[in-house]
């Protein structure tokens, strides 16, 4: 999997119009309209996708977001493992950065 | 449709003719089968087997599956009798002898069902329900999977099918298509002590997939076909060998996990198939179940549903 | 097949009386891949069963077209910020634009156009939205054969999705005996809707699918092909209608566009066509051209030579003559039917 | 029967929290719950830090994958040309091979082909039907029509009707039916009369070509019978296909072998 290029300052948002999620113990059943697969998302990605869909963050924002909701370290939640997951999430169409594509 | 008369109310010189004609016409369940292809030993298979089974000997609509089983090729007709089944859309069938008809009607039913008729969410699992709901069984094939379900209709429950879960698009319920139950090798005489031999087909010696026999469904499964029911209990079997019996309670989203995978078409049917799986496992539990006899397995199910079984 | 079959399949005349009939009419539109078209045609009043087996058609027709839409937004998320507007190509174009052709048809692949200056950068971005060549043609003699020769990228594949994306910057192969004018064509390409991706306009997608049916191959989804056109070819406007062959001409493909007015006028009598044929076609396609496709598209007794003859009429289509000379003219006119010569293989 | 455990499972590389099944008595306090909870959490950010995804998208089903093996195509990506020998060896290359009516096979060419094949089936891979018309032990009578087949197929209308379309599209060139004829030469000019005779070989070898783009459907070519190559260059592909697959199973190599290999492994996990 390729990395992507670096995003500073890029927001990223969500469209919950988009997807149908099913809360099962923590663990998320969500259902993607526009590619009509079924992804399971842990607390985190979930989280995540969850955050942007009111408002679009930077990734800086979501990070932060992040580790106050589910009060987290800076060890316990690491930088690069949200940077992977915003990456995972954008490959999926989950999210997408604003400004890119429609 | 009004009410059709079953394969024991023919004459087989008619039945032969049927099925020569390609008009043949097996209704089951939410489907119907237009069957070709006469043989001695498909003729012997359908009046044993599927004596109960409702048939029009020439059809009086489109069908779902359409289903031709034939000699392989022109030369093969007159040299060497083989058939192969042919369910209009192409599989790389190997052909089988003739002696094998009923294997090949069976193996060209599953395929058109699993591949063509996406009305209901397909699951490769075995399905018996009682006045209180239905048990999804499903399970890698040898994993005990048909045992458990002919064991369980010995004590109560009525049979689904043996392969396939349908569950409704619209309402995530389960629909009927009772089927004969396939049993494979070492199955074949442990299903017959349990059932009684005159239930059990001949057997198909030197299959690909080795001895098969089939266990006849009984007139009052088939006479129920158009009452669908809602699920109560997921179960993953597993046979081990002197196996503890062990039940292990799973996650709904490890059992969509798993019952997903096992469907030939929920990828294909979008959003309708994302409701209909996640409001089947609404409020029920999902259990992987490990066993090493049948009597153990019916414990576990005895114990899970709190139910007397045995 | 009753040659009224591909009216019954688009609606233009009433399914058969007769149940066996009418059975067989819908073995042959599914094994013709046109089940869904006919689903997507006027179903009042068939009977449920009929209405079920409609409805399993348009269930699959309807995922392909959602990922077809999926992959044409990745597609644009994958080459956002380029400027480059790929224009897609059949399936695509119809589902893109609400085409009635899009009706229930099954779509596989992406097929996408771009110029050639274009290529590498295309390429470049999908393989970093996670495309990859196809297994087929991932080796490195083959790769390197691309670059040397074609200036074309193999098929790619997604990784984790699985679908195909065919990268093209022309709509026939080099070696091809007749060229269509691509540049041409692109620069009347219009923009999707609230995309980033153009499509053909109408007569040039009518256009491109007569080439694509008649020009490049040996026939060889008939059925399919001829509904497509008949149903492209019922969306043109009189203005479209009536400057189909001056563009045909502009953009060097005469032949199959007469190919496909011939066989919407023979297999659908759609209005209009007749007309034009007879004031601007200059010729007929050869009868023997026109009795293989009939008989291909109908699965007539014949049809293992109607095959023969459009295999051997693609290959004279696709190849410079002498090419052709030492392995037709020794091979094909031997043909004999498929099911003679199996090669049996043990039971795996 | 006691459940003795309650841990964490990885299922596709993906964490699935486990609950201990039964007794209803595992109504435990909240807040022993959401510690553990948060436990779970940790651990599986910790398993995300070291390379598991966050994420896990439900793939299409095994029987999915069973449908898409049988419909899956080999595109070529590039010309293939197939030279056989009268034993039954095959050569495959992209180098060309002059051929002049008349004369045959230029010699050199078939040499350098030879030299320059990307693969080579030894004597006896090639089925019967596409050996050459022309082999050293038999006459050289050519074009006959195809009367030296073995088995008692009935195609002879067929094949009535197949000489018929032939002789009457001889002379048209209609529409694209090109048909070798004695005068077709076209525009190959660089060979001339005076070439002689070691240099052209008119028998013992036939020469196939796919072109570039060639999409091949090997579900194509089974049937009843299995596998059952058409009688087509495209069939001589496939054969050459099973061929290789046999000695070498799915090793890459050969254009679109994983396609084969998937409907080979298809007879076995059918049902």
């Amino acid at each position: 999997m390729a990395a992507v290029p670096p995003t500073t300052g890029k927001k990223w948002s969500s469209d919950s119009r988009q997807y149908l999620a099913i809360e099962y113990d923590d663990t998320f059943l969500v259902y993607f309209r526009p590619s009509g697969e079924t992804h399971f998302l842990n607390f985190l990605s979930y989280g995540m996708v969850d955050a942007v869909s009111s408002m679009p963050l930077s990734e800086e924002e979501i990070l932060a977001r992040m580790r106050t909701d589910f009060s987290l370290t800076a060890e316990e939640l690491p930088e690069a493992l949200v940077a992977t997951t915003l990456s995972e999430l954008d490959q999926a169409g989950l999210i997408s950065a604003l400004g890119a594509g429609a | 449709m009004s009410a059709l008369s079953c394969v024991a109310s023919y004459q087989r010189r008619d039945l032969r003719a049927a099925l020569r004609n390609g008009s043949f016409t097996l209704h089951l369940g939410p489907f119907s089968h237009l069957i070709s292809g006469a043989s001695e030993p498909l003729l012997d298979y359908l009046t044993d087997t599927y004596r109960d089974y409702p048939v029009e000997l020439s059809p009086s609509d489109v069908t779902d599956v359409l289903l031709r089983l034939e000699a392989p090729n022109v030369l093969r007709r007159f040299v060497r009798r083989q058939i192969t089944p042919n369910p209009g859309f192409k599989i790389p069938a190997v052909p089988l002898p003739l002696s094998m008809a009923p294997l090949a009607f069976e193996m060209g039913l599953n395929l058109s069902v699993a591949l063509k008729c996406c009305r209901f969410i397909n699951v490769h699992a075995g399905v018996v329900a009682d006045e209180t709901g239905a048990i999804v069984m499903s399970a890698a094939s040898g994993a005990g999977k048909s045992t458990l379900t002919a064991a369980l209709l010995q004590h109560g429950y009525r049979l689904f099918s043996d392969e396939f879960a349908l569950i409704g698009l619209d309402q995530p319920l389960l629909h009927p298509y009772p089927r004969a139950i396939s049993l494979k090798q070492e199955t074949i005489p442990v299903v017959r002590d349990m059932v009684g031999d005159n239930w059990i087909s001949k057997t198909v010696t030197g299959t690909p997939k080795g001895d098969i026999a089939y266990y006849r469904a009984r007139a009052s499964d088939v006479a129920q076909d158009k009452i669908p029911t809602k699920a109560k209990l997921v179960l993953f079997p597993n046979f081990e060998k002197g196996a503890r019996p062990v039940a292990r309670q799973l996650n709904p989203a490890e059992a969509i996990m798993r019952l997903v995978p096992a469907s030939t078409n929920y990828s294909l049917l979008g959003e309708p198939a994302f409701h209909a799986v996640t409001g089947m496992l609404k409020n029920i539990r999902a259990y992987e179940i490990t066993y090493g006899s049948t009597m153990d397995s019916l414990r576990l199910v005895e114990q899970i549903t709190d139910q007397k079984l045995v | 097949m009753q040659k009224s079959a591909l009216k019954q399949i688009v609606g233009i005349a009433p399914l058969p009386e007769k149940v066996m009939d009418r059975i067989d009419l819908v073995r042959y539109a599914d094994a013709n891949h046109i089940l869904g078209q006919m689903a997507s045609v006027d179903t009042a009043g068939v009977s449920d069963r009929l209405n079920d087996i409609f409805r399993n058609a348009l269930l699959r027709a309807g995922h392909d077209h959602t990922m077809l839409q999926f992959e044409m937004n990745r597609l644009e998320h994958a080459l956002s910020g380029t400027g480059i507007e790929p224009v897609v190509l059949k399936g695509g174009a119809y589902v893109a634009q609400g085409k009635r052709a899009a009706g229930g048809r099954r779509v596989s692949d992406l097929d996408i156009l771009v110029t050639e200056g274009e290529l590498d950068e295309v390429e470049a971005r999908l393989k970093q939205a996670g495309w990859s060549p196809d297994e087929a043609t991932d080796n490195e003699y083959d790769q390197a054969y691309y670059r040397e020769h074609m200036h074309e990228l193999p098929p790619l594949r997604h990784a984790k999705r699985g679908t195909i994306i065919d990268v093209h910057h022309r709509l026939l192969p080099k070696t091809a005996r007749s060229n269509v004018d691509v540049a041409l064509m692109q620069q009347s390409a219009t923009r999707v809707a609230g995309t980033l991706v153009k499509t053909f306009d109408d007569v040039d997608m009518f256009i491109h699918s007569a080439v694509h049916a008649f020009a490049d191959g040996a026939i060889d989804t008939p059925a399919r092909s001829l509904v497509e056109l008949y149903m492209l070819y019922s969306e043109l406007s009189f203005n479209d209608t009536s400057r189909l062959q001056i563009r045909a001409k502009a953009v060097g493909a005469s032949k199959p566009v007469s190919t496909a007015l011939w066989a919407i006028d023979e297999f659908f009598s759609a209005d209009g066509a007749p007309a034009l044929l007879n004031k601007t076609l200059t010729e007929k396609p050869h009868f023997i051209l026109r009795w293989a496709i009939t008989s291909k598209t109908f699965e007539r007794r014949l049809a293992p030579l109607a095959k023969a003859l459009l295999y051997i009429r693609s290959h004279y289509l696709r190849m410079p003559l002498r090419l052709l000379v030492p392995h037709l003219a020794r091979k094909a006119i031997a043909w004999r039917p498929s099911v003679q010569k199996p090669v049996e293989l043990p039971f795996p | 029967m006691q459940p003795e455990y309650s841990f964490v499972t990885i299922y596709n590389g993906f964490v699935v929290t486990e609950k201990p099944i039964v007794p209803d008595t595992s109504e435990s306090d909240s807040e022993t719950s959401e510690n553990d909870r948060i436990a779970e959490r940790r651990q599986l950010l910790m398993l995300g830090a070291a390379g598991l995804p966050m994420m896990l998208t439900l793939k299409a089903s095994a029987q999915e994958v069973l449908v898409s093996q049988l419909t899956c195509a080999i595109k070529l990506p590039k010309r293939l040309r197939i030279l056989v020998d009268c034993d039954g060896r095959a050569w495959v290359g992209t180098k060309n091979i002059k051929y002049t009516n008349g004369k045959g096979f230029k010699v050199a060419d078939i040499v350098k082909f030879k030299d320059d094949a990307t693969y080579a089936f030894p004597a006896g891979d090639v089925p019967n039907y596409w050996l050459p018309d022309n082999c050293p032990i038999e006459e050289c009578s050519n074009g006959g029509g195809g009367d030296d087949d073995d088995d008692g197929f009935d195609y002879e209308t067929a094949s009535a009707e197949l000489d018929d379309l032939m002789r009457t599209s001889l002379p048209s060139q209609a529409d694209g039916i090109v048909l070798a004829s004695a005068r077709m030469g076209d525009g190959d000019d660089d060979d001339d009369e005076d070439d002689c005779d070691e240099d052209w070989i008119d028998s013992g070898y036939a020469f196939y070509e796919l072109s570039k783009n060639s999409t091949i459907l090997p579900v194509d070519h089974t049937s009843g019978t299995g596998w059952s190559p058409q009688a087509n260059t495209q069939g001589l592909f496939i054969a050459l296909s099973l061929v290789y697959e046999s000695r070498h199973g799915d090793a890459p190599g050969w254009p679109g072998i994983s396609c084969i290999v998937s409907i080979i492994s298809y007879f076995g996990t059918q049902n």
